[in-house]
Formats: C-alpha cells, structure tokens, sequence
C-alpha cells in the first residue's frame, strides 16, 4: 500500500506543478486551434474540401502539438532535482518513466483528446466519425507519450539539440498516423486496424522504462 | 575473414587495399563515364536522359546496400558485442546518405523530363527520402551525444528499427502500383534490359562501389584512431 | 551501517580519488573534506549508486549496495548542492508536496515549530523563487526532519547559512546522533559542530 | 564603435548558443520536411488536395517553429544570468529585446525560409507564387518573432495574472496569418496586402522593444 | 565614489531595510554581513539599479545614479550568487564570449596564467555543467580580471570556496584595493580578507 500512496503522491505533484503551467497546456490547445484556423484560410470556405482534408489535418496538428511540449517532460524535474528526489524516495528510474508518461498522457494529451470534438464541429467531420477519431488518438496519443518520454530523456544526454529528439518521434509516428488517418476512411475494418494500432502502443509501451531509465540513470550519472 | 569485425586485422588488411582500391575506382569511374556518354545508344523512348540512369540506378542501390550492410553490423554489435559494428556504422553512415541524395536528385532530374514534376508522393520515392532522413537522424545523432556508450547502442538499436524501411523501398514498387519504374534489372529471373544499356551500368555500379569502398576504408581507420586516443 | 571498501572513480578517464575507506556507523557524524574539485559531491553521489565507480564496493548492512538499494533509500535522506524546492510554487505548497512525497506522519505543528525556528514561518505564502539564498537552504533542511530516516547524507550544508542558522542545524544533527541516527556531510567551513570523524579527500 | 563591437559580441554568444555547429540549423531544417511528410502522409498522396494545402502547411509549420522556441527566447538567458550581465554590460532592456528578436529571426526563422523553395518543389506549389510565399513569410516571421519576445518576457513574470500572455499572442498572430495566406490567393492585390502586413510589422516592432523591455525588468527585480 | 543615502526597500509591502548610508570610495574593501535574509543581495542589487527602492537614493561621482547609469555600468563588474557561465558549453567557450562580451583586452597568456593559479588549466575543455560546485564559482571569478573595472560587486564571494582559494581570492582583493579600485562584497564566513569596514544590516 505504501507504493500505491507514493504512486498518489508523484500525481499529486504532477498537478500542481502542471496546472501552476497551466499555460503551456493552453499554449498547445490554442496553437491546435490557430492552425486549423490557418487551414480553413488556406483552403477557402469549399466544405466539402474542408472535410475530406479534415481528419488528416487533425492528426498531424495533435501530433505537432505534442511535440511542443516534449521539452517540459523531464528537463525541469532533472534541473530541480526531482528526478533524483523521486528515484531516492523509491522509484527505479524506468518506472518513474512510466509514471512520467502517464502524467504526460493525463496532462497535455487528455486535454487535446477533449478538444477534439470542438475541432470537428469547426472542421465539418460527420458525427459519426468523431467517435471514431477520438478512439484512434486515444491510443495512438498514449504511443505518442510513450515516444516522447523516450527522445526527451535522451534529449537529457544531449542537451543542445532538443529538435533531433522531436524528429526521431515524429519519424516513429509516420505507421501511427498511417493506419490511424486510415483508420477513418476505411470504417468497416475499424476494428482490425486499431488492434494493429493497440500493438504499436504495446510494443512502444514495453520498450518505454527500459529506454527511458536508462538515458535518465545515465544522464544524472553525469550530472 | 577477421578483418570483418577486428580493427587491428581490418587494418592491416586496409594498409594493403587500400591504394589499389582508390586506383581501380578512378580506372573504373572513368570508363563508366566513358561508356555512359560515347558508346552506349540513346533509348528509343527516352531520348539521351536515359543515361541518368547510369548515375542513378548504381547510387540507389549501394544506398541501400550500405544501410542493408548498417543493419548486418548492428545485429552483431549489439547481439554478438562486436564493438567493430559500432565503429562501422558510425563510419559509413555518411557514406550512405551521399548515395541516396545522389539517387534523388538524380531521380528528380530524370523525373522532370519523364514525369512532368520533380517530386511525385508515390511510395518509392517517399520510402527513399525517409530513408534519406534516417540516415541523417543517425549521423546527428552521433555528432550530439556525447556519452559514447550511450551513443553507439541508442544509434545501433536505431538503424536496426529503421530497417523495417529497406523492404518498403525495395518492394514498393511492386506492392502498391506507383509511376516509378519496377524492377526490370534487378529480377531475379532474366533482366529485361537491353545489353547495351547493361555493360555501362554495371561498370558504374562496380566504379560506386569501389569509390564507397575507398572512402569506407579511410573513414574506419580515422574512426579507429580516435577512437584508440579516446577523442570521440 | 555503510562501508565504503577500496573505492575508485573515473570520470571521462579521469582519476577521481583512488582507495577510498570509510565506515558510516550508527551515532557517528562524519564531515568530508578537502579541496573544491577533490571528489567529495562525486563520493556521496556514489554512496547513493548515482555514479558507478571504477572499483571497490559498497555495503549496506553487509550486502551489497546495488542489491539492496531500495531498502537502503528507505533509510537515508541526500540533500545535494542543489536544492530541490520548486520556485514556482509557495513554501506552503512545497512542503505539501514533501509531505505527501516522503509519506511524512509528522503534526503540522511540529512543522511549524521548526519553521519557525528556522525564522521560515512568515514566508509560508511567499513563491520559493524570492526567498532569499539562505532561506531556500534553510527550507531544505525541512525535509531532514519531514523524511525522518536514519542516515543523513548532506553537501555542503553550511555554506550561505549565517551563524545563528547553522547552530540550530549543529544542534538538529546532535539530536539525530544521540537517537542513533548516523550523518555524513560535506564541508569547506570550519564550524562548531561536534564531528566523530574527519575524512579528507 | 564599442557599441557596435558589443552587438557583435552579443550575436556571437547568441550564435555559440543556438548553434553549436551548423548541426543544429540542418536539425531546423530537417524537422521542417519532416513535419511535411508528416502531412503528406495524413493527407495522401494526391497532388490537387497537396497543392491546396501547402500554403497552410507552409504557415503552420512557422507558427509552430516559433512557438516551439518561446520558451528558449528568454528563459535560459534568465535563469542562467546572461541577462544580466548583458544588461550589466551596457544594453538597456529595450535594446536586448530588439537584439533577441532579430536573434530568434536569424537563428530559427531563416533557416525556414531557406528551405521554403525546396518545400515548394515538393509540395507541388507554382513557381511564380514561391516569391510571393517568401516574401509574405519573411515579412510575417519577423512579426511572429517579435510577438513571441513579448509573450516570452511576460512568461518569466511567472504570475497568474500574466496567464494570457502566450494566448494574446496568439491571437494577433491570426490576422497575420490571414493576410499572408490570402496573399498567395489573391495575387493581383499583392502589393496592398503585403504593405498591411508590413503596417503590422511596424507596429509590433515599435511595441516590443518597450513591452518586453519592461517585462525583462520587472521580471530581474522580482528574481 | 558610490554614495548610499537613506536607502529603505520594500518588497511585497514588507521591508526589507530601512534607511541605510554607506559609501564606497576608491581603495576600500566594504563587507556586508547580516543574518540570513537580512537583505544584503537585495542591497547589492539596489546599488545596481535592478531593485526600486521605496525612499533613499544612491549617488554616482555625485550624481544620481539612475541618470548616469550606462557610465555607472562602465565601471563595475557584479558577481551575482547565481553563477552566469554557461553549463551546456566548456570552460574555454565560455572564456571566449566573455572575453568578447567584455571586449576584454587582457592577453591570452594572463587568462592561462589567472586559470592555473585558480587550478582550472586542466579543465579547458570540460563542460561546465560536469565541473565541481567551486570550480564553477572559480571560473566566475575570471570576469574579475577579464572586466577590468574599477568596482566589483560581489555576493557571498566565499562560500564553497576552499581556503586556498580564498587565499587567492584575498590576494586579487588586495591587488585591486592597491590600485585604487573598490570592492563590496557579503559573507557569511570569518575569513582572512582584509576590510575596511563591516556593515551590519
Ligand atoms: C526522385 C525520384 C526517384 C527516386 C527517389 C528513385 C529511387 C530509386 C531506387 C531506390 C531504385 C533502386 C530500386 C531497386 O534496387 O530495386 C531505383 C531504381 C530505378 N529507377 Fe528510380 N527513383 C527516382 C526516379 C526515377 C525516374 C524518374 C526514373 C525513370 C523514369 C527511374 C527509373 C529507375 C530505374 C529504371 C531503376 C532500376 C529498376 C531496377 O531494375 O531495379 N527512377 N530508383
Ligand atoms: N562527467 C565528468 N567528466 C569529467 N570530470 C568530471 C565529471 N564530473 C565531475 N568531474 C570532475 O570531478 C572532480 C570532482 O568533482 P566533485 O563535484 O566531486 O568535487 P567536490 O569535491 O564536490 O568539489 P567542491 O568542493 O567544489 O564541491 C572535479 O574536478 C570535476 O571537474
Ligand atoms: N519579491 C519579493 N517579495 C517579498 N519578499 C521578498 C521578495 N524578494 C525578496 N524578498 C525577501 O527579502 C528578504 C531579503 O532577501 P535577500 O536575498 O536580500 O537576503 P540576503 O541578506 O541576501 O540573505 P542570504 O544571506 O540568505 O543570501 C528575504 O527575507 C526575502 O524573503
Ligand atoms: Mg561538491
Ligand atoms: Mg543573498
């Protein structure tokens, strides 16, 4: 039971700190709402242009805007010293990778996947897709967390280039936006394609602690 | 065949090699050119951009035979710990990204004429400019972590994820149905290619192979030095 | 309860410090010493298992450390040359979070006590970010008591603190030494604080 | 003389910083097609829905390129004291502001718009519009850059108040962006909407040197 | 040459102190030292014009300071508690924007010269994050002599510091103090610098 406290306390903190940056995460949605402004611009007010490109627009935005926010995932906490606060109060440093993408999950990705709605309305996506939509970057956002926690934890090793990490996802993600893009345009094997896109997410998923811990042992190592 | 994964072998043997390599690669660049230019026949199609091809067709290939060699090296320097493969692939990557920036922008020179556009999104040409990508993720990220040990397995486990891409480039073509030519030389039943066309091309791929070869050789051996006085 | 055997560090193929010996038992107070860059902060990093050494070992109630490291962070509070504080919150919201962090069943009035003899209490809604440089290093101390483990690893504890604060940590550490508790720390001052043993590296 | 030497000396830090080699410029660069093969991949392959959606693509990857960097525009440089010793060394607040800004534009907006004609190539756009794109874009990133030294130096305020900062921001951003986007659309008007754009531009750069300059004061007084 | 007068601060609607004079002349060594938030860096940076203070003023050969601050600037080098080099770049990097910075014409064999008494010869090419908490605050120290400015400001100079370095440290005071320059430094630390004057906030 003293794990499952710990486990509560890590989130508590991870609320606080989070919604004291409240901003970022508002920086983010607003930048995914910015941009599909700019491509309703773009394109003209043809609707029925706007909803073919739509899905695929979403997507890419979702993605780009996570990647904003994969500088925040371990650097503060590694300057602060929270990092090794947490690992001497317990944690090995691949499930505080874990821990970390969860909290990524719950506090930037979460607030997308709520947003997503409001984007079809404005993007003209049929209703019946959304839930569609929504259920394709639930998981593919949590592949996304799990890639993220991997380049920015070696992001800590290599502290001048931030965007190669950035790259490296988004490279992971060109399968993910693949067969989630299809995911839409292809409803009858709906099915068949988010069980492909749900082992992506295992195979990440497993990889995940092992990565992350150990860039982050490595990188407080030579701290 | 120790020289394969021992640097102290794959030195000496080096030492020995290497002048008549280089040699042989100008020898061999310069008939290449030669029978490109002079004495091959213009396609009945294509006119005389078909010699582009002599460029293009070699470089695509050794691009991907270098990333195929990559991922050979990183199975064995990271399941066999053969510390060679890392210093392998840290040489040669550079190497391969040449290749396949010559293999497009030949490739593109060759599709204004034939296409009509520089660039289409068809899957051969899209798999090739990943695969572009990926070779320079990995030449930066050797230049940026510092931590060698760290490095070379973040590096090797990389190219060997990014593998998954080789077959795509190379079966593209016939999987999806693309404006990019199939295999017409490299089946493997008989090539449907003119014999004419056959004997410069082949010339060529020997010439690259042999230019990388030289290079190969003098990039390992500068990476096995510094690496004996532990600069890198 | 620690023992440090024959221990080397190599940082970059740089020899560190070479053969180092020393025992932390229970009721002792040990100060490291020696020049800046001498290896102090590298030698408690590698009490912890944040850096691995050359050669030597660690023990830990007579098992290896490495075997046995969760067990031994159960018993021990590090405290580096860093503080670990977020500027961005209040004191208040800090010590919240170290309390539920480190699972700490310590009254919120004997929290305010030290606090307060800390001279910390009329800070409790101010953002750690202008609090004064001493006034972060004294907060940190907090977590000594808020932990409430048996082995106390500390860098540099004295430094930036006045006279007066570094009594009441002199006196806190006699405290913890007379209930068994053991303590190594770091130090370039000289001070009134009644060690057993003095290392120097 | 020696205020010339000093601005030289301040890109030369600025350029040791930003890019330790030109490794981190071609890192810019190779996150920007990246981003496009990212669309591309989500949006398909054909050519007449590309073209449709380069411009926006183009825009968007701008705004997300200067977002991206907001928190390194002034944050490092606060917390690690180059700040002050800059201000120390004879620049008032304002003219750091200035100085930053046109460091943001050279070291994260150029290498963009020198990539923009091969991302044309690729994404199918005329060749006669390419001039107009670079041009719109040059004009719009400097205004972007501008705009992101004032919500970056409200940002190190660090209070609740100043929550909006980054939102302001984004939001004047929007008619930028609709103006250099219709741009492209309507060439004929080309000159009336690029000399608006560059009204805008004149504005925010007449504000930023004093909003940010203050900003960066109250912010050292605070710290 | 810097006249303190009635100098009172606020923060927050607390104060901080209250109508403090002091003056700075050339060839004196003034000490700050006070308890632990008694508000010696916010004195510091008073005098650098970074805080408002709520009455008092602080004069500059005479005239107010804030009228003739870029002259004021001029002439002084502050080290602040925070160091200012940059972590991610080496020591040697890191000399070479400050030498530029400060369009500083002091030869490169001085700099050796200053680096291997402070014992950072070997280190030119580390990482500045990857050096010890004192050789940080050392490789500080350069700016001193890099600047070359009549004034130093300094804020807890000693701490973390080695004695031999603070040896060193009195030695340059002593220097600077013999060629009329002045200096103003706070500590928590008994030291062997030699002041003129101790002010007590
Ligand atoms: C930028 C554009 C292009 C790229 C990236 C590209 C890429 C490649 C690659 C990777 C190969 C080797 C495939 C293999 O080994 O099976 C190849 C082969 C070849 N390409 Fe291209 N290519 C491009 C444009 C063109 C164009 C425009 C033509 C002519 C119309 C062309 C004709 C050929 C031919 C004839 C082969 C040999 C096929 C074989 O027998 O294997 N390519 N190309
Ligand atoms: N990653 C690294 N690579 C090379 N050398 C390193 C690395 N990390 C630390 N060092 C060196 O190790 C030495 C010991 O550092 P350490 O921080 O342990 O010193 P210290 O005794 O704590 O000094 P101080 O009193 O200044 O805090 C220093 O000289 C430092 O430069
Ligand atoms: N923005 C602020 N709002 C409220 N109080 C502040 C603010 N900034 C500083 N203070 C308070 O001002 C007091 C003086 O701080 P200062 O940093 O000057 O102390 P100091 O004498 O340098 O202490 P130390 O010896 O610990 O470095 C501290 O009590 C601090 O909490
Ligand atoms: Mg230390
Ligand atoms: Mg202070």
């Amino acid at each position: 039971m003293i794990i499952l406290n710990k486990i509560i306390s890590f989130y508590y903190r991870e609320y606080k700190l989070n919604l004291s940056g409240f901003q970022d995460i508002l920086t983010n949605i607003i930048f995914f709402f910015v941009s599909i402004f700019i491509f309703i611009f773009s394109i003209g007010p043809d609707k029925e242009k706007i909803s073919t490109l739509s899905i695929g627009i979403v997507w890419t935005l979702l993605l780009l805007s996570s990647t904003l926010s994969l500088r925040k995932f371990y650097q503060d906490d590694f300057e602060n010293g929270s990092l090794l606060i947490m690992h001497l109060n317990g944690f090995s440093f691949g499930f505080i990778a874990i821990l970390k993408t969860f909290s990524h999950f719950l506090f930037v990705q979460v607030p997308f996947l709520l947003s997503i709605p409001i984007a079809c309305i404005i993007l003209n996506i049929a209703n019946d897709k959304i839930i569609y939509l929504v259920a394709s970057f639930a998981v593919g956002s949590l592949t996304l967390s799990c890639l993220g926690s991997i380049s920015s934890s070696m992001n800590l090793m290599n502290q001048r280039n931030f965007l190669l990490g950035s790259v490296i996802v988004m490279i992971f993600s060109i399968p993910i936006i693949i067969f989630s893009v299809s995911i839409i345009n292809i409803e009858e094997s709906f099915n068949s394609l988010i069980s492909i896109l749900f082992g992506i997410l295992l195979i990440v998923f497993a990889i995940n602690p092992w990565a992350s811990g150990l860039c982050l042992k490595l990188s407080i190592e030579n701290n | 065949m120790k020289f394969l994964v021992n640097p102290s072998k794959f030195n000496e043997l080096a030492d020995y090699i290497f002048k008549p390599v280089l040699i042989l690669s100008i020898l061999l660049f310069a008939l290449g050119l030669l029978f490109s230019f002079y004495l091959s026949p213009d396609d009945y199609q294509q006119g005389s951009t078909v010699r582009i091809m002599y460029v293009h067709v070699p470089s695509a290939w050794l691009a991907l035979l270098t990333y195929a060699i990559m991922t050979l090296y990183s199975i064995a320097a990271l399941a066999f710990r053969i510390p060679f493969g890392f210093i392998f692939n840290t040489a040669v990557a550079p190497i391969g990204a040449v290749f396949t920036l010559i293999c497009v922008i030949s490739g593109s020179l060759w599709g204004k004429p034939m296409w009509g556009t520089w660039w289409v999104w068809d899957a051969r040409l899209t798999s090739v400019a990943i695969l572009f990508i990926i070779y320079l993720i990995i030449i930066f990220m050797n230049l940026s972590i510092e931590n060698r040990n760290v490095r070379e397995k973040v590096v090797a486990i990389f190219i060997l994820v990014g593998s998954v891409n080789l077959p795509i480039v190379k079966f593209s073509v016939d999987w999806w149905n693309t404006l990019h030519q199939p295999a017409t030389i490299s089946k493997l039943s008989k090539p449907s290619i003119d014999p004419s066309m056959m004997t410069p091309l082949i010339i060529m791929t020997l010439a690259f192979i042999s230019i990388g070869l030289s290079i190969a050789i003098l990039r390992i051996k500068t990476e096995i030095i510094s690496r004996k006085s532990n600069l890198g | 309860m620690i023992l440090v055997k024959d221990l080397s560090i190599e940082r970059s193929n740089k020899k560190i410090f070479e053969n180092i010996n020393l025992a932390v038992g229970s009721g002792k107070i040990i100060l490291l010493k020696g020049k800046n860059g001498s290896g102090k902060t590298t030698l408690l990093k590698a009490m912890l298992n944040l850096i691995e050494p050359s050669a030597g070992a660690i023990y830990w109630k007579g098992k290896l450390l490495k075997k046995n490291l969760y067990n031994f962070f159960n018993n021990v509070t590090y405290i580096a040359d860093k503080t670990s504080s977020l500027g961005k919150l209040s004191v208040q919201e800090n010590i919240n979070i170290w309390k539920r962090i480190f699972l700490s069943n310590i009254s919120d009035s004997q929290i305010e006590n030290i606090l307060s003899t800390l001279k910390l209490d009329t800070y409790l809604f101010q953002k750690v970010n202008s609090l004064s440089f001493g006034e972060i290093k004294k907060l940190e101390f907090l977590r000594l008591i808020l932990e409430n483990k048996k082995i106390w690893i500390l860098d540099e504890p004295l430094s930036n603190l006045d006279s007066e604060s570094i009594e009441v940590l002199g006196q806190t550490f006699e405290d913890h030494r007379s209930k068994e508790g053991s303590i190594i720390f770091s130090s370039h001052q000289k001070s009134e604080i009644n060690v057993s043993e003095e290392i120097l590296l």
